[in-house]
């Protein structure tokens, strides 16, 4: 074991598939001098300028070149800087990346992870901000991953690597500072298994990214009330964990979904919606969701955090989840 | 328009131009048998008939290895029967069919057989410019001596991605050939009219990439022209753009009546017809007419018979579509 | 009252407003020999080059100019010929259209309409057939419009047109030829009011665009064997009619929302999760979802016909939802 | 480099150059006041600081009329002021204040003054390009004299919305001045290494569009060269094109080292200062050290007043966050 940061958890990601694998490489703007927050410090000088290779601020014809590049047996992990400037490439990532291996009857693979940093993070406004992962788990052909911890960056981010297909990889910008413990070795993760990241008896929290922090610190607040929270790290969120969320929320009977995306068609719509269909008769309150108003980010902090999921907002959403049933 | 491309006919290779006019002939057979299937409701979807350009296919493609790669659009029979495909697999994806090139999944406008380096139609214009400059990427990246060909309409040149490709490949050197079918047309729009400054062949020379522009309804103009551009990449050149000037006889789609074509100019181009035109160069050269005739009929006979097994073809299981979509999660969680 | 197409309505609508209003100006690949549907048949003819503008196939253009010019007092409607083409301008929509008036602190409007055609029709394949309504609704700024009636297709456009926000307009391919009839005069319908397309007392389907249809003959089959199922046509997906729905299934205690898209991360999943959420305690069976599987749509009829929903696939989940409730 | 503009003081506007003058102190010590307010913790989101480039906005935005529009970058400070917004508010905006130009919401990527025809900065790099565009169509359907002008960086032109807008701006001749203020990086990059053929304006040429480079750090040859082109826009011929060859005198943030850049460079571009180079000229023309002086003092006290007050203005409040979000639907239905 040792410490590392979420960044530092990524970057060796990055460097042990890259000797492991010389068909691996990596793509994006400013990637030479370390990519815009230093995921990539030192990979030129390790690597070459081929595989780290600089780009120019072309979104669409990253994507687009990525896809060629995995159909022409390489490996190529596409920076996109944000999440927000992927949007400068959709058509390249859901009309092509996802649907080629199918439209074309399976002739080949286009095996390449898509890095989209997400989140809101200091006064970064509304375009520097989004968190789009709903709109990559409604598309066929995508993986979507979302890691919180540095652990999970390493061993997820090596997983979707070793995917044969297009992964939407989410990093959050605001954890790129956190520490924790890294295993050594080959440390994978495999895609599509949770993390229960704590274990109780009342109340299922299912949330990821930047969100677990969020949903730990409430789950401590809430074991001096004596309410025990189960909180469910999804970490991959296509394919997503049934079994776990379907296992706790059996357990506990109650359902709170925290994400940090707006409410409004977020992921969280679509557990909480298969946890309702699923466990009606086992549901001792209705599901709920708790995300971000449907409103853009601002830039001033006043503003900012009405669309922030803090601690004391999960506390809120549990107890009301807790609240008597309602007589039918 | 209507003359002879000039020929000097000691070195004039015949044997190759027959074979030539052989694909051409097959092509556009292939093209005539969809489009008729199309009429008897064999063929599902849209097609995007090439019927006048076949040229451009035959020169360009002509010059390919097959271990090239070549991406095509959504006007890509005559692309990827001349990349090597096979006419029957083809035909039975345009019918939907088992054995279709890509299972039946893809149709028309989604024909790829990579087994021949034909990576793809697409049904997004502009689309495969990326995605074949990726493609040179990754053999460069290979140290492989494969090329890319990425062939594109007069339409295409006004999508971002069309710069935005062309400029990567210009600054990573790529093995690329980018090809640009003007056939005058977008849909029903005269491109010309929707394009600012002098067109394609000049946005790429700004982007630094040498271009050549030829009468695309000459074959051994475009033959001429592409084998030169494909030397010039293989040799590690860089990218290089050719322009073939041609016409689509046919509407945009086969049931496209395109009256917004003046009938003189329609008429015109019917006179500079690429196939006719290949026809008096070989008689020039000597060829019989009896052997010309031949090989028409040989071709269209050979389609036709084609035509007849794709119809008679079992329809895909339905469970296919399921299959290929990705490794990891069900696609069949929310089957019904 | 007059008989009509839904194609014909959409083109009358335009007919009025462009007449009403002369900021409001039509542009897209084609329109000059009536846009790829001929939903634009003979306008260029009637309000001029200007005002009926053929542009280059420059989608992040189109989209982009638009969002300037409705900046500059303009009421662009900007048709983008398949929505799947759409997907090359999502910055422009996204990014762009939907933030700047909140992004620029109220400073202007975005008034503009996204015409983009949506749904599977006749193998077309995975490129011309997507759905994705989900999406746009998860955008903060954003109206949704899915019409599914001729009447529907004219008040809803007229209305779109009217609004001073950014509406994703989306009508479905496959109804174009549909008949129905139209009122005469200035016929608006209301955005974000559901239409009861058929009363019932035992089952709420929620539904809308191209699926209105199956539910209605669902409906007729359903009731041959005494199940009355209500058929609610949110015909407005942002802001969706929460009132009519929850009035509904207060009274029916059974919920199946029926869309043609693909259900993972559906627009489905949003209105099953906040049924779930606000009614649990009077639903008489679990909340359900009827949608596509998380597939791309084949070419071929066999493979094409399994993304598809049929009447007789909705009749089976209404059936699975009225069957007697298990025991918790 | 270092050399003054070469003069001839006769026809020497020497008012008008004092007043762009005093806009260019007015840039940089807003600028200098928004870095020093960064550091301590009064602006929260990222600046992207233009010292250095001073002439672009004074020289370019001098010559418009407050009616006229105009697109900006992240790095858009200096262009928003030279177009006549309030410093105060934009000030405000920075620091995220009640009575910022967007009352807090956008921050500096993000400012906009719609009052004075500036239509906003832009967080996506190019995404300012179809936009102006569009201003523009609109304009020129409704009959306006007024013109856009667009500015954004070197970086922008390998996106391809660079080439659609300009395409468009061409094809339909539209009153629109793109100006690209070449800084030679793009971030940490060397745009040069990323772009294929001469540039900017080789490629604005290709589409047709008529183009002038000028040197970027003489605001005399901006302002000559801007009014020419602004003159002839205005005049109903069409899009032109101007790129600005400038240098970045702090990182591509301001919290960017820039260590990529050689010493050498940096040093030998700041003796190619804008605002220096103007007080040369300035004093050729028979302007006073002393007059110069104060005005630099003048503005730049002007500035320091502006950040105090921008410092000890109030939060906006926050249900400002669900205004201005939409008319039709309730965007507080899931706020907490
Ligand atoms: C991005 C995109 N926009 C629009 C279309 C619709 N469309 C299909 S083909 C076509 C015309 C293309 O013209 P061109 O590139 O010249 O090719 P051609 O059809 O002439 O071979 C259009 C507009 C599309 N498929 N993709
Ligand atoms: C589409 C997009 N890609 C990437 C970025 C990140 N980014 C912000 S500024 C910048 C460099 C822009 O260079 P240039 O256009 O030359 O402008 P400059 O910063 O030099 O003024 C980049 C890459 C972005 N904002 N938008
Ligand atoms: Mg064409
Ligand atoms: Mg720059």
């Amino acid at each position: 074991m040792t410490m590392s940061t979420y960044l530092e958890a990524g970057r060796r990601a990055v460097i042990e598939e890259m000797e492991r694998d010389a068909s691996v490489w990596a793509l994006g703007e400013d990637l030479g001098r370390g990519g815009v927050f230093g995921q990539y410090k030192g990979l030129q000088e390790m690597f070459g300028t081929g595989r780290i290779a600089d780009t120019p601020i072309s979104e669409a014809c990253i994507m687009g070149a990525a896809v060629g590049a995995a159909m022409t047996g390489t490996r190529p992990i596409v920076e996109m800087r944000f999440s927000d400037f992927a949007l400068c490439a959709v058509d390249e990532l859901v009309n092509q990346a996802a649907k080629a291996r199918f439209m074309f009857g399976g002739q080949m693979r286009v095996p390449l992870v898509v890095r989209e940093p997400v989140g809101m993070w200091r006064s970064s406004a509304a375009q520097h901000s989004q968190s789009l992962e709903s709109w990559y788990t409604h598309i066929p052909g995508l993986v979507v991953v979302a890691p919180s911890t540095p652990a999970d960056n390493l061993g997820l981010l090596k997983a979707a690597i070793r995917c044969d297909d297009p992964v939407v990889y989410m990093e959050h910008k605001n954890l790129w500072g956190l520490e924790g413990e890294l295993p050594e070795g080959d440390h994978m993760v495999p895609l599509g298994k949770a993390d229960i990241a704590r274990e109780g008896r009342d109340v299922t929290l299912v949330t990821w990214s930047g969100m677990r922090q969020g949903c730990l610190k409430a789950a401590e607040t809430l074991a001096s009330d004596g309410i025990e929270a189960e909180v469910i790290d999804l970490r991959t969120l296509w394919p997503w964990d049934r079994d776990a969320v379907m296992a706790s929320v059996e357990k506990t009977g109650r359902l709170l979904v925290v994400h940090e995306a707006v409410t409004v068609s977020g992921f969280g719509a679509e557990i909480a919606a298969s946890v309702a269909e699923a466990l009606h008769f086992r549901l001792k309150a209705p599901v709920s969701r708790l995300g971000a108003p449907r409103i853009p980010v601002a830039y001033a902090p006043t503003m900012e955090d009405e669309a922030r999921v803090s601690p004391a907002r999960i506390v809120a959403a549990v107890r009301k989840t807790m609240q008597p049933a309602e007589v039918s | 328009m209507t003359e002879g491309p000039g020929l000097r006919r000691d070195n004039f290779d015949w044997e190759r131009f027959l074979e030539l006019l052989g694909l051409m002939h097959r092509i556009r057979a292939f093209e005539e048998e969809a489009i008729a299937g199309q009429k008897e409701g064999l063929v599902l979807g849209a097609i995007h008939p090439s019927i006048g350009q076949e040229a451009v296919a035959a020169g360009v493609c002509g010059n390919l290895e097959t271990a090239d790669l070549m991406l095509s659009t959504h006007r890509g029979h005559g692309h990827t029967l001349a990349k090597g495909a096979d006419g029957l697999a083809m035909m039975r994806e345009l019918f939907g069919r088992k054995g279709g090139t890509c299972g039946g999944k893809g149709g028309s406008m989604h024909i790829a057989d990579f087994g021949v380096g034909m990576l793809g139609a697409n049904g997004v214009v502009g689309a495969n410019i990326p995605i074949a400059t990726g493609a040179a990427h990754a053999l460069k990246l290979q140290g492989s001596r494969q090329i890319v060909t990425c062939i594109f309409g007069d339409g295409a040149v006004n999508r971002g991605p069309f710069m935005e490709g062309l400029n990567w490949a210009r600054v990573f050197d790529l093995p690329v050939l980018f090809v640009c079918e003007d056939n005058n047309f977008s849909a029903t729009t005269r491109t010309r009219e929707m394009t600012g400054g002098a067109g394609a062949g000049a946005r790429a020379e700004s982007l630094g990439i040498e271009t050549t522009e030829v009468d695309g309804n000459d074959l051994t103009a475009v033959d001429a022209a592409a084998r030169a551009a494909i030397d010039a990449v293989r040799a590690g050149q860089g990218p290089r753009f050719l322009t073939c000037h041609t016409y689509r006889m046919t509407g945009h789609t086969s049931v496209d009546p395109a009256a917004y074509r003046p009938a003189q100019e329609v008429e015109e181009w019917r006179g500079n017809d690429p196939i006719a035109r290949l026809e008096v160069a070989l008689r020039m050269a000597g060829i019989e007419d009896a052997q010309l005739t031949e090989l028409h009929r040989s071709e269209a006979a050979a389609m036709a018979e084609i035509a007849r097994t794709a119809r008679e073809t079992d329809w895909p299981e339905a469970a296919g579509a399921f299959t290929d979509v990705q490794d990891v999660g069900d696609p069949r969680e929310r089957a019904y």
